[in-house]
């Protein structure tokens, strides 16, 4: 117990590193934003109603995108808002050469300094002038500096991203790797798959199938591919009992990975005489005509065990309820929030969320496979901390109204935020 | 045509429901029907919606002149070419001699797939999640401290973490851990009873949806005794 | 047999004939109750109610035909409530099915209901573009660069009330109706947070669970379902009582409802006293 | 070479992918939208596998005349005349120029006959099985289930007209425990405390599965095999 205890507050140091590497390059990063503005009053001759025209445009590319984006500033006409104040809006002109003819982008109302071209071509200079509009009257701006839009190789506004998927990566790796090396790790008893051989045993002794149902989405869901792996472990416990498995599936290339993952442990188990092409079959795309048919099988042929292991929508409770009528052990695993309450209400077993990708490592017994999952663990550690530090952070904040903990709170919110 | 259209809807809607009495020869006929008509639907929108569109008038724009005449001026683009050549390639599993060629096509697939979700997951759900916890446990609306919204957020923030918890795979759960993670399981109890209540009277009006229907199909035959 | 262990262990086909009979019934009788509006959905009316009178109100419709039956009485309700209090519509869609939808409405209740409507000045229609989550963060900063048109192909400047609209943030409030994604999470996401803008809506009830989180600091309200249509359509009767003599689609369809889910509430308490009576069977001839 | 290339796809893969969230430049900024496009094609070629292995299945069953045999005619029937309907879009527009689904072809017909009434009519089966598992589920046999029934209960009585009679006596300093406003909070606080903690630990157990399908540790198109 106190070893153990021991090994927790290491893990924990561990994270120190990365979390101070973490908020200096936060630091470091911190200034990089745009440009001040200049501020020019070009006072031309003009008529009663023309309006003043508006400062000459400071114009950029537009920063971290893929290009074919230049951004456009002005400083408003003195008629905007104030003076004559008549301006209604100004239009966006641009031309490839300085003295050239200027052509209308776009316009926008009153008010508004800033426009983003997006119709640019990349490494192509452009100029830009800002016309002030009065009803009839207008007051062009003078022309902008020369200026191209390109791509970016890195958005800096995901550093914290960069920052957080390397940090979880590190640990993932880290511990496959120590797991590599031999190092015993404690995984926790996950009970819907201590029911597994016991569901498998049970079919054999009743001479009855056991149904596997890989969920219905196809394989560019990786609860699906979390689903085929599991079906992995399990037909090879199938393999050595000698019990009829049916997997049928609702995606053709389901159906091409479930086989090739069927045949493979059948082979590794040494019962290739067992295999036949039957056990994995396709139905049908459509996802009620998969459950009419599932149901129908079920009631006809009588499984001792279902296991839906995968991406589930409505249909969850239909299987888990049909399933329920015939009376077979019911093992299900989803990370369908919105369809684990069915499951947990209807069946027997229930991975619960995260439970279902840790299943196929915990039932591989590879270590490699197991030191992912104390990876996975170290997130959540990451997720603590910041919550910890995050609402200790926020509740200071409130009852002390500090500024200086109010602007470690926001930088703390700031590091979580999709655009740092 | 009309007429025609409601009467085997509703055929069909009772053959359906007559499976929850027990299974029968028009549960059956309706299953295979379905299998086969729907199966054969998702074809047909993979063809022309995805396959024409997406494939051969990307690659070569004459093609679909028949067919989609707007796409067949488009200037051709030829990366297209390289989901073709994986679709082929998937397709030797029924060569046995070269059937090891279409784990190619499944590897490219089963990566893009890691690639994707690893990139979505860890933006909306790990870092969104996370920022949304981060409030105040002490709760000051605008007539100063409020105890319930206070107890709302300690019980939001003690939920998260107990059940961040119970999710921990490498740690035996004993002792206070043991305690956070049971309280974990407890929230989440919460949750999913709440989740299942919440969503009961929304299937209930599906069923309505289909009496309806049948009550239309039997207006239609009182239609004609009267 | 006795009569508890038959209670406890009842053939699932009399549960199923007792749901079809909750339905049926009122169906036939048209049985409904009245509504009470919860907090949720009476912030949402509030919100409508205490705006001044033509302020901007964005409404996207963000659903297709299979959810229409759910979300299509919300958003009659929301638009008739918003023409009430003559406030100015701006319709559109993320769903490519959202247009038609929108079209029902706007022919069943503005054009229908309110004739003095004037298009381009009371409401207008801008239909569906593509880019899901990605439009809505573009139209925070630039609505006019991406709706060149409204959803007919008249020019967006010659359209009266679009001349004073930028962005989102020129919006006071953005009442959606949503079956999934990109919806109402995509709406608070990318314009509520950032823009500072009044979002609420309304869902189907499945993925009205996880909306919650984000009430009530980042979403005003919340309609789940029908019951929420319903409850929505009750706070307008409550303060229109012109419309007690209209018919309300969800408050009518809660009848058979309300009453389906009466009887499953009174299986549980069925299904629990029997479990506790065996129990305590079962303890005494321990 | 067999076993190693298709692991070196897959790595090459999720990485570009992964990258991708980092780098607007092209290639990468689309590589996410092209490669979900290549998916779908690729999937129309999967079409092939499943479909000839469905009408496989079934004529076999037909040929050995197996139990139930004579369904397995509807099933080939209603397939194929679909697909070919589908294909040549029959009825519809001339030539092939109209919409699969054009007003007044035979396949908008068979969807409107066929497919949406079955569709529907499985889909609101639910309304009745929400019912039995709600009777099966909710009893008091352990704490967690007591947890689950009394988070259900709480929400279902709120959900209907009843819930506000129920308690609408109580004094207004008692107003958190009027069934609605409960209801409410229930689904505002643990809820959504219990959906976040579910959230956050899917994303890590998504992160850490994408890790090792790219790393190949688990590649199940190879099998489970070492």
């Amino acid at each position: 117990m106190r070893h153990k205890r021991c090994g927790w507050y290491f893990n924990s140091r561990i994270l120190i590193f990365p979390v101070s590497i973490l908020s200096l390059i936060f630091i470091l990063g911190y200034c990089h934003f745009p440009e001040a503005q200049e501020e020019t009053f070009d006072i031309l001759l003009r008529s009663e109603e023309t309006p003043a025209p508006p400062g000459p445009p400071a114009v950029h590319d537009t920063p971290y995108d893929s290009g074919e984006s230049i951004t456009i500033q002005w400083e408003l006409s003195s008629d905007d808002g104030a003076g004559k104040n008549h301006v209604t809006g100004y239009d966006i002109l641009r031309s490839e050469t300085r003295d050239g003819e200027y052509q209308l982008i776009s316009s926008v109302t009153k008010g508004v300094k800033e426009y983003v071209d997006t119709s640019t071509k990349d490494k192509v200079d452009y100029y830009y002038r800002v016309r002030a509009r009065a009803s009839e009257f207008f007051a062009d701006s003078s022309p902008s500096e020369a200026v191209q839009s390109k791509q970016q190789w890195y958005n800096p506004e995901r550093s914290n991203l960069l920052a957080i998927a390397v940090i979880l990566s590190f640990f993932i790796i880290l511990y496959i790797s120590r797991a590599k090396r031999g190092k015993k790790l404690f995984i926790r008893r996950i009970a819907g798959l201590e029911a597994v051989d016991e569901a498998v045993g049970r079919a054999t002794e009743m001479g009855k199938p056991i149904l596997y149902v890989p969920g219905i989405q196809d394989l560019d869901d990786v609860q699906t591919v979390a689903g085929i792996t599991i079906l992995g472990s399990l037909a090879k416990t199938i393999a050595k009992y000698d019990t009829k498995l049916d997997v049928p599936v609702s995606r053709s290339m389901v159906l091409a990975a479930a086989r090739e993952t069927v045949k493979q442990s059948y082979l590794s188990a040494g019962r290739p005489d067992a295999y036949s092409d039957d056990i994995v079959h396709y139905v049908t795309d459509e996802q009620f005509g998969y459950v009419a048919f599932l149901d129908g099988t079920m009631v006809r042929n009588k499984p001792a065990a279902c296991f839906y292991l995968g991406s589930f929508f409505a249909e969850s409770l239909i299987l888990a309820e049909t399933g329920n009528s015939i009376g077979a052990i019911q093992v299900a695993g989803t990370a369908q929030p919105a369809q684990l309450p069915f499951f947990v209400a209807a069946c027997d077993y229930t991975l619960i969320g995260e439970e279902l990708f840790a299943a196929s490592a915990y039932l591989s017994k590879e270590p490699r496979a197991l030191g992912s999952l104390k990876g996975a663990d170290a997130g959540k550690v990451i997720a603590l901390m910041f919550i910890g530090l995050g609402v200790t952070l926020e509740t200071l904040r409130v009852l002390t109204g500090s500024p200086a903990i109010a602007k470690a709170s926001d930088f703390i919110i700031r590091l979580v935020s999709l655009r740092f | 045509m009309y007429g025609l259209q409601v009467w085997i809807g509703a055929l069909l809607t009772l053959m359906i429901f007559s499976f929850l009495y027990k299974d029968n020869p028009f549960y059956k006929f309706a299953e295979h029907l379905f299998v086969g008509v729907s199966a054969a639907y998702w074809m047909v929108v993979g063809v022309w919606g995805t396959m024409v569109p997406n494939m051969l008038a990307k690659i070569h724009p004459p093609l679909v002149r028949n067919v989609l005449p707007a796409l067949a001026t488009a200037e051709p683009e030829f990366h297209y070419i390289i989901p073709c050549i994986l679709g082929i390639l998937l397709l030797t599993r029924l060569i046995t001699p070269i059937a090891w060629l279409s784990r190619w096509a499944l590897a490219f697939i089963i990566g893009y797939t890691a690639g994707v979700r690893f990139s979505r997951y860890l933006q909306s759900d790990f870092i969104g999640q996370i920022k949304s916890s981060l409030i105040p446990i002490i709760s000051v609306g605008d007539g100063g401290f409020s105890i319930g919204m206070t107890f709302s957020h300690i019980v939001l923030t003690v939920g998260v973490v107990c059940g961040l918890i119970y999710f921990f795979f490498s740690k035996e759960h004993k002792g206070a851990f043991g305690a956070a993670s049971r309280v974990g399981i407890y929230i989440l109890m919460v949750t999913f009873g709440a989740s299942f209540g919440y969503t009961v009277m929304a299937r209930i009006s599906l069923l309505i949806g289909r009496m309806s229907f049948l009550g239309e199909w039997l207006g239609v035959i009182a239609g004609w005794f009267s | 047999m006795s009569v508890v262990e038959k209670l406890g262990n009842v053939d699932r086909r009399i549960i199923f004939l007792l749901i079809a009979l909750a339905v049926i019934i009122p169906l036939v009788f048209n049985i409904s109750f009245m509504e009470h509006p919860s907090p949720i959905v009476q912030t949402i009316f509030d919100k409508i109610e205490s705006l001044p009178n033509g302020s901007k109100i964005l409404l996207p419709f963000d659903y297709g035909p299979s959810t229409a039956p759910e979300l299509e009485p919300m958003a009659t309700a929301v638009t008739r409530h918003c023409c009430k209090k003559n406030h100015k519509m701006y319709i559109m869609a993320l769903w490519p099915t959202g247009q038609a939808q929108a079209l029902r409405v706007i022919e069943d209740v503005i054009e229908e209901e309110f004739p003095e409507k004037v298009y381009g000045t009371d409401y207008v229609h801008l239909g569906y573009k593509a880019g899901g989550y990605g439009l809505i963060n573009t139209i925070l900063a630039d609505l006019k660069k991406m709706y060149t048109t409204d959803a007919e192909g008249t020019h967006i400047d010659e359209i009266g009330m679009m001349s004073d609209v930028q962005n989102l943030r020129d919006f006071a409030f953005i009442c959606n109706f949503s079956a999934g994604f990109p919806g109402l999470k995509e709406w608070v996401q990318f314009a509520g947070d950032p823009g500072d803008i009044p979002v609420a809506g309304g869902t189907t009830a499945v993925s009205a669970p996880l909306l919650y989180p984000y009430y009530p600091r980042q979403m005003l309200g919340l309609m789940g379902g029908l019951k929420g249509a319903a409850e929505y359509e009750a706070a307008l009767v409550h303060g229109y009582p012109e419309y007690e003599k209209v018919y309300q689609r969800a408050i009518a369809i809660m009848g058979p409802q309300a009453i389906a889910h009466l009887v499953i509430i009174i299986f549980i308490i069925i299904g629990n006293i029997t479990f506790f009576i065996e129990k305590k069977r079962a303890k005494k001839s321990d | 070479m067999r076993r190693r290339i298709p692991i070196i796809i897959t790595f090459i893969v999720g990485t570009a992918l992964i990258m991708a969230m980092f780098i607007p430049h092209t290639p990468f900024s689309s590589l996410d939208e092209n490669l979900s496009v290549y998916f779908d094609i690729i999937a129309v070629f999967a079409f092939i596998l499943g479909g000839g292995n469905l009408l496989r299945v079934h004529l076999e069953k037909i040929q050995k005349k197996k139990r139930d045999w004579q369904f397995s005619i509807v099933t080939v029937v209603g397939f194929l005349f679909m697909l070919i309907i589908g294909f040549f879009k029959v009825g519809g527009p001339p030539g092939l120029s109209g919409d699969f689904l054009a007003e007044g072809s035979w396949f908008r017909f068979m969807f409107e006959a066929v497919f949406n009434p079955l569709q529907a009519t499985m889909f609101s089966l639910l309304a009745f099985f929400v019912a039995s598992a709600a009777y099966r589920a909710f009893r008091a046999k352990t704490k967690e289930a007591t947890i689950l029934l009394i988070a259900a209960f709480i929400i279902l009585v709120g959900r209907t007209p009843i819930g506000h009679y129920f308690t609408s006596w109580l004094p207004k300093q008692l107003d958190f425990l009027h069934v609605p406003t409960l209801a409410s909070w229930i689904m505002g606080w643990p809820n959504t405390a219990g959906q976040r903690a579910i959230m956050i630990g899917i994303a890590l157990g998504v992160i850490a599965t994408s890790l090792r399908i790219i790393l190949g540790i688990e590649r199940p198109y190879l099998g489970a095999e070492k």
